[in-house]
């Protein structure tokens, strides 16, 4: 019951804020905050949770309401619980009611993907999943001056993906003849080869698109630029591992043997990603861009550690999401500081802010330097893991490869938080109180979780289901 | 027999012709009018070749129908010249996408 | 997996208590700092005092065992198997912890006074016991990625403190090349890691020298050279060098602690904890040893050209750390140890020296506007003269004990062109020494020299007084006066060591040095055979060599006839000096045509043409196919009724066709 | 048989001259000798009702009704295809079209004589000597055709109300529900743009 009432309860409660006048934002934030902190609370006292399955198609194929923690999804839900804990606490948007309830459906939604045990239902809650961001791009979305398409660009190439993941999702169902088999080690059937194939790509591109994962990544930096900073942290922290979690809870265990006759395909893409990534953000003005792009490179690395199928690598891989999540919730969220103090995020305006905000700097570095994998913080961990796997794997090539965005990554991170925070103090720009101790306050969870997986990212592996995954991806 | 057939072509073709070509209703009207004969005499043709009457009757219910849509036809000319006092076929474009 | 015993298994608190007491005082510091004020600075002089104190209670734990990796161990937790993390406290760890809490305590003692009044006097302390936190974690660990975590947080520390006043853009992207390069270093240190685990499936100092037979010769070297490339980055060798003379943007004692005494030296640290590695692999010494040598005469002509007071010391740095790489290199890792030993307190000394000269003169670092100074500051000539002299190796003074030991050991080990180098370098060390000891201490003050006259074009970029500009923070530093002793002790307490602390290794292998370190470091077995040198006869060389050198510096520099016209003198060369060595080799050039340019290019390329065009470009098509065949559709639907009954009569006309010549053939 | 061939000239004369005539009371005329033409065709054919039909409604009833209309229309002095031509080169296509359209079909009746008539359903309806007769034209009618001739009263039905609901008389629009106070106090579901005041 409290894992479907995970699901449920923030989309219903999303649509019920809508009842509340509109006057009311700052009640309306206050049940948002609620309901996320309640999220977290029941991940983290009710773990492993289960529900019934309730069978409510039969024919052309069998499909349940069914939630449950699939593999790697307890860390990922917790996760998504405190990052939009931390968004919605941090930064207060115009419209707050009608944002709330967006976000909680956005929630909802996401919950929904990671927790759905039946496939019919994870395409549902994905395509439901798109629905907040599209109208969040629409209602609050800082488009350039000549763009503004970012929410239809969004919108098309999700929907592209949504599409052929239901496909696949039918064509799955009517060859394996019921769609209620995430997380169940039991159902692992193998999918045979005529079906196989085209079932693997329909949600290959779906989860690729979603990712994002070279050459599909075009719509997400100006919708990440776009985003209100609440939003693009959740979207960037959680909805980018949708795809990878489809790749490991679906791929993994049903389609093992497309996984591995896509290996070098998909090895290509992350590789391309992971050095593209890197090198764009090098080069971006717009900050909000510099870590859409480095989040680019980042997945790319997910994706290889998935698709080297070495336990290691996909124990790594696990750390680096949730890595990933955390800090790149921190990162987006600073910047949303910086971006609401200073109303510009060109790094062509920014600079000397450090002097007046230390504890803006602060939250920034902290950030910057978990992504660029500052080792003892847990991006390096997943990082290491990932690579050692990686190497051990026999991947000689793409192992070293892999090495060199986290040199590039200090360039450009550095570029960032240097330009914006120091060099002499720029009087053009507002000049505006630092962090109060509610927004440092915000933080805290991410920041934290972040040095504690450093030190040690040995408690994810429990619960997690990796050795589950590890023995099927190496089957 | 089939000099008639082909006779009932040239007639039929012509009111295509007429259709497509003309831009005054009325003469598109009469075009109409003569495919329906063509059809008929090509009906009653067959009809003379099969020895089979059915073909009459087809062509008697035929010259029904062509009685009813040209006077369907005729009235909406009338309405449309009520309307703006000149009637063009190429004036009713607003199935124009 | 059978892990490799490491000594004395069981729980220590004191190691903790050395290891997480700086963590303790940086997180203070930060979160209290405003409110500790002044009061900050003590805190964190006491937290590494008591560290230092809790390693002299230690000493016994590391000494208790001797053999191979040796002393007291705590395990810590696990990630995974193979991936176990703990403590390792042995003679190696024990040196250098002493070095950093010692040597730490002391510049703690001096930073008091060398900041007080800055702004940020608070935050100074944090960095700096963060620092401290980070290195003793570096050497406190006994596995490679607790290894690889200090190494990492060092180069963090480095960064926040040759950033430290971050309003200077100098300063900021000094900080940001150290870090760049470092996390370099880190990474060739991570793929090492990855490769260790590979083969032997632990992260454990341990189970990797056990295991090292496990490994062909050519995987060896791999993960020689990866390490390697972490202890250049680190510890400023050729190629990765061009940081450390721009890190000196940082205040005086940080250049002191981190980039003289401890961090740099960390390299030295890894490749002597790695011993059996290099032990192992004859190709490796050869090229480490090839590139400490070459570091070191790099390090040393550059030190010629300089006139920034801290950028000559920094080279002379890169110099000595080069001749410890090529100690360490060649195999004879405990001279290697025993210069990072001296060269600590030495170059210390000298630093804080400077430090005191800096200070004096209102953050003038340009030797040619000093002069005369040593009327004014008789203490810190006192200091400065015998650095100098511990640094060229005068017998007696420390360096002179751990030059030779190393000069001896490349030859004893058959290695002649490196011996060749190293007494060259030597001579080259004493010349610019002692050019930098007249030129500021001798001859008349300049300071109120015309820059111009001196042939300084570019204040700005001359690291002069003018450069450094009015710092909001320091502007009022100058005008707070702290007790003098505060300053001079620690340079005063330095001094002793300084002199005396060599002759530990007096005995040859008697010496106290020597056994201390004979059951630590594995024999090397050289294939070549070495030159012996009767033990004088080197000496001799060594120190006639030092001697021309100092005879040179004091024909140029010091002879009361050159110091007599020392403004145009100085201005002389500095116009005639050579463009390769201003330009310290086009080492930065070259780095940014090969390595930064292509890259801004290659993402500038990316993110406005692939990018917009070529990918999403793709994607336009397709949507502005789409929109094409709807405008050609649309086009279709013209509203003009003749056109549709003539595409009904074709669409009719299509399908008699096909009745007539195809149906009816039937 | 000289009869057809003068009998087909006449027809094809005057469908060309209905469809190229200026004024539609030249059309209905050319149409009118059309039809009598025709009818006298339907003779040959044996078609002695369906002759006599032809001339009682079509020429008697329809050609009627259009000249009404005509009449009717052209009481005012303008010509009735006055909007300009959208399509003015249409008539090419149309005639290509219809010259290929007719080539075909005349290949296929030729065809169709090589290869040889089908076998014709013989006498099904009625028998030879009264084929076509008005007796037997009923019969078949009132009989096997009943259905079809009832719902042909049906069409004929409806299209006499459709005749009367387009052309009837204009009755003036119902009257609009005036608006209430409470629609005016209804904020506008679009905004309308604030204007600046002037300064």
């Amino acid at each position: 019951m409290i894992v479907t009432a995970l699901v449920l309860g923030p989309i219903l409660i999303g649509l019920a804020l809508y009842a509340i006048p509109k006057s009311a934002d700052a009640l309306a934030r206050g049940i948002g905050i609620v309901v996320a902190a309640l999220c977290a609370i029941a991940v983290i006292l009710v773990p492993g949770a289960g529900d019934a399955s309730v069978h409510w198609l039969a024919r052309p194929f069998d499909a349940a309401f069914h939630f449950g923690y699939g593999p790697f999804s307890y860390w990922i839900v917790l996760l998504l619980a405190l990052v939009t804990l931390s968004a919605l606490t941090a930064l207060r948007v115009p419209r707050s009611r009608d944002f709330t309830a967006q976000m909680l459906i956005l929630l909802g939604a996401m919950d929904g993907v990671f927790l759905a045990k039946d496939l019919l239902l994870f395409a549902l809650f994905w395509d439901l999943m798109l629905l907040p961001v599209f109208l969040m791009l629409i209602g609050w979305g800082t488009p350039a001056a000549g763009h503004g398409t970012a929410a239809w660009r969004y919108l098309i190439y999700n929907l592209a993906g949504g599409l052929c993941l239901l496909l696949a999702t039918a064509g799955f169902g009517v060859v394996h003849g019921t769609t209620d088999v995430i997380g169940n080690p039991n159902s692992g059937v193998a999918i045979g080869e005529v079906w196989g194939g085209w079932i693997f790509a329909g949600f290959a591109f779906a989860f690729l698109v979603k990712t994002p994962v070279f050459p599909f990544h075009t719509w997400m930096p100006d919708t990440y630029a776009e985003l209100p900073p609440p939003a693009v942290a959740v979207v960037s922290a959680v909805q980018s591992k949708a795809g990878l979690y489809g790749f490991i809870a679906i791929g993994l265990l049903f389609l093992g043997a497309q996984m591995h006759d896509a290996q070098v395909l998909m090895f290509v893409l992350g590789i391309a990603g992971l050095l593209y990534g890197a090198f764009v953000a090098l080069t971006q003005t717009d900050v909000k861009k510099i870590v859409a792009y480095s989040s680019l490179s980042h997945l790319g690395l997910i994706l290889i550690a998935i698709f080297s199928f070495d336990p290691t690598a996909l124990k790594g891989a696990l750390v680096y999401i949730v890595a990933h999540g955390l800090f790149s919730g921190a990162l987006f969220l600073s910047l949303g500081y910086l971006e609401a103090r200073e109303e510009t995020r060109s790094l062509s305006r920014l600079g000397g802010l450090g002097a007046n905000n230390p504890r803006l700097a602060g939250a920034l570095v902290i950030a910057a330097l978990a992504a660029l994998g500052l080792p003892g913080l847990a991006g390096f961990a997943g990082e290491l893991l990932i690579i050692t796997g990686l190497y051990h794997a026999g991947f000689l090539i793409p192992s070293i490869l892999a090495l060199v965005p986290i040199v590039v990554a200090a360039a450009y991170m550095l570029r960032l938080f240097q330009t914006a925070m120091n060099g002499p103090q720029r009087l053009d720009l507002p000049q505006r109180k630092d962090l109060t101790w509610i927004e440092g306050l915000a933080l805290v969870p991410l920041v934290a979780g972040l040095v504690l997986l450093g030190v040690d990212p040995g408690p994810l592996f429990t619960a997690s289901g990796t050795e589950t995954v590890s023995v099927s991806a190496l089957r | 027999m089939e000099s008639y057939i082909a006779l009932s072509a040239v007639m039929f073709f012509l009111g295509v012709v007429g259709v497509i070509a003309r831009r005054n209703p009325l003469i598109v009207l009469m075009s109409i009018e003569l495919m329906f004969n063509a059809a008929n005499l090509a009906l009653v043709t067959f009809s003379k070749l099969w020895a089979n009457n059915t073909g009459h009757i087809f062509a008697f219910l035929v010259i029904t129908v062509a009685a009813a849509e040209a006077a369907i036809g005729l009235a909406i000319v009338v309405v449309a010249f009520r309307k703006q006092h000149y009637v063009d076929v190429d004036e009713a474009s607003t199935l124009k996408g | 997996m059978p892990a490799h015993p490491l000594g004395l298994e069981g729980t220590f608190p004191l190691l903790f208590l050395i290891w997480l007491l700086p963590l303790f005082g940086a997180v203070m510091i930060w979160a209290f700092g405003p409110r500790f004020k002044s009061f900050a600075g003590p805190l964190g002089a006491t937290m590494v005092g008591v560290a230092f104190l809790a390693t002299l209670a230690e000493w016994h734990d590391a000494t208790a065992i001797s053999g191979g990796l040796a002393g007291a161990h705590q395990t810590l937790f696990t990630w995974l198997p193979g991936f176990t993390f703990g403590l390792l406290f042995d003679r190696l760890t024990l040196t250098w912890t002493l070095i950093i809490t010692g040597v730490g305590f002391l510049i703690h003692v001096y930073s008091i006074g060398y900041l007080a009044g800055d702004k940020a006097f608070a935050r100074f302390f944090a960095y700096l016991n963060f620092f401290i936190f980070a290195m003793l974690t570096l050497v406190l660990s006994d596995n490679f990625v607790g290894l690889l975590v200090g190494w990492g947080l060092v180069g963090l520390a480095s960064y926040f403190l040759i950033g430290f006043w971050f309003y200077k853009p100098s300063a900021v992207a000094a900080a940001r090349k150290a870090f760049v390069i470092n996390v370099l270093g880190d990474v060739g240190i991570l793929f090492a890691i990855v490769v260790i685990v590979a083969h032997v499936g632990s992260i454990s100092y341990g189970d990797t020298f056990l295991q090292i037979p496990a490994y062909t010769p050519h995987d060896l070297f791999i993960v020689c050279v990866a390490l390697f490339i972490g202890c250049a980055a680190k510890s400023a060798q050729v190629p990765l060098h061009t940081w450390l003379p721009d890190a000196m943007e940082g205040p005086t004692p940080v250049s002191a602690l981190i980039h003289a005494a401890t961090m740099v030296t960390a390299g030295v640290y890894l490749i002597a904890r790695c011993a059996p590695l290099w032990t192992a692999s004859a190709d490796a010494r050869e090229l480490v040893g090839a590139i400490g040598a070459l570091t070191a005469i790099a390090g040393a002509v550059l030190g010629l050209a300089q006139w920034d007071i801290k950028r000559i010391l920094a080279y002379s740095t890169m110099s000595q750390i080069g001749y410890m790489i090529m100690g360490v290199g060649v195999g004879a890792f405990d001279s290697g140890v025993l210069h990072f030993l001296t060269h600590a307190f030495f170059k210390a000394q000298l630093f804080l020296g400077a430090g005191i000269i800096i200070h004096h003169l209102g953050d003038e670092q340009d030797v040619r506007l000093m002069g005369g100074l040593r009327k004014t500051l008789p203490f810190a000539f006192v200091a400065m003269l015998t650095g100098v002299l511990a640094i060229c190796g005068v017998p007696g003074f420390s360096g002179f004990f751990s030059k030779d030991a190393i000069l001896s050991a490349t030859l004893a080990h058959g290695h002649p062109w490196l011996y060749a180098i190293g007494v060259l370098t030597a001579g080259i060390t004493a010349y610019y020494m002692f050019r930098l000891l007249f030129v500021v201490f001798f001859g008349t003050y300049r300071g109120k020299v015309d820059p111009s006259d001196l042939g300084i074009r570019h204040p700005e970029l001359a690291g002069t007084a003018s450069a450094s500009g009015h710092h909001p923070a320091a502007d009022d530093a100058h005008h707070v006066h702290p007790p003098a002793w505060l300053m001079s002790g620690p340079v005063a307490i330095l001094i002793v060591p300084t002199v005396l602390i060599g002759w530990l290794a007096y005995g040859g292998d008697a010496s106290p040095w020597k056994t201390f370190w004979e059951p630590v470091f594995p024999k090397v077995v050289e294939t070549s055979a070495g030159f012996a040198l009767p033990e004088l006869a080197g000496t001799v060389l060594v120190f006639g060599v030092v001697l021309i050198g100092f005879a040179l510096a004091y024909l140029r520099y010091g002879t009361p006839a050159v110091l007599a016209q020392s403004v145009p003198r100085l201005r002389t060369e500095t116009v005639r000096m050579p463009t390769v060595l201003v330009n310290e080799y086009y080492f930065d050039a070259a780095i940014d045509a090969l390595f930064v340019r292509p890259a801004q290019l290659l993402g500038r390329f990316f993110g406005t043409i692939v990018d917009p065009l070529a990918l999403d470009g793709v994607v336009h098509e397709a949507a502005h196919t789409a929109a094409w065949l709807g405008h050609l559709f649309r086009s279709f639907q013209t509203g003009i009724v003749r056109v549709y009954a003539l595409s009904i009569a074709l669409g009719a006309a299509c399908f008699a066709i096909y009745y007539v010549v195809i149906g009816v053939g039937r | 048989m000289i009869a057809f061939w003068l009998l087909s000239f006449a027809l094809i004369a005057t469908a060309v001259f209905t469809i190229t005539a200026q004024k539609p009371v030249y059309s209905v005329v050319g149409l009118l000798g059309n039809f009598v033409i025709l009818a006298i065709l339907y003779l040959t054919l044996n078609a002695e009702f369906l002759a006599v039909i032809q001339i009682v409604v079509y020429s008697g009833a329809i050609l009627i009704l259009f000249l009404f209309v005509i009449a009717l229309l052209s009481s005012g002095v303008k010509p009735f295809d006055i909007g300009p031509d959208r399509a003015p080169r249409i008539g090419i296509p149309a005639a290509v079209f219809a010259l290929i359209g007719l080539c075909i079909v005349v290949f296929s009746v030729v065809r169709a004589q090589i290869a040889g008539a089908p076998n014709a359903p013989q006498g099904v309806t009625g028998t030879a000597d009264s084929f076509g007769s008005v007796g037997d034209f009923g019969v078949a009618l009132f009989t096997k055709n009943l259905l079809p001739f009832e719902v042909t009263a049906l069409l004929l039905m409806v299209a006499v109300i459709g005749v009367v609901l387009l052309a009837g008389d204009e009755k003036p629009a119902p009257p609009r529900r005036k608006p209430k106070a409470r629609d005016l106090e209804r904020e506008p579901i679009v905004k309308p743009v604030e204007t600046v005041a002037p300064r």
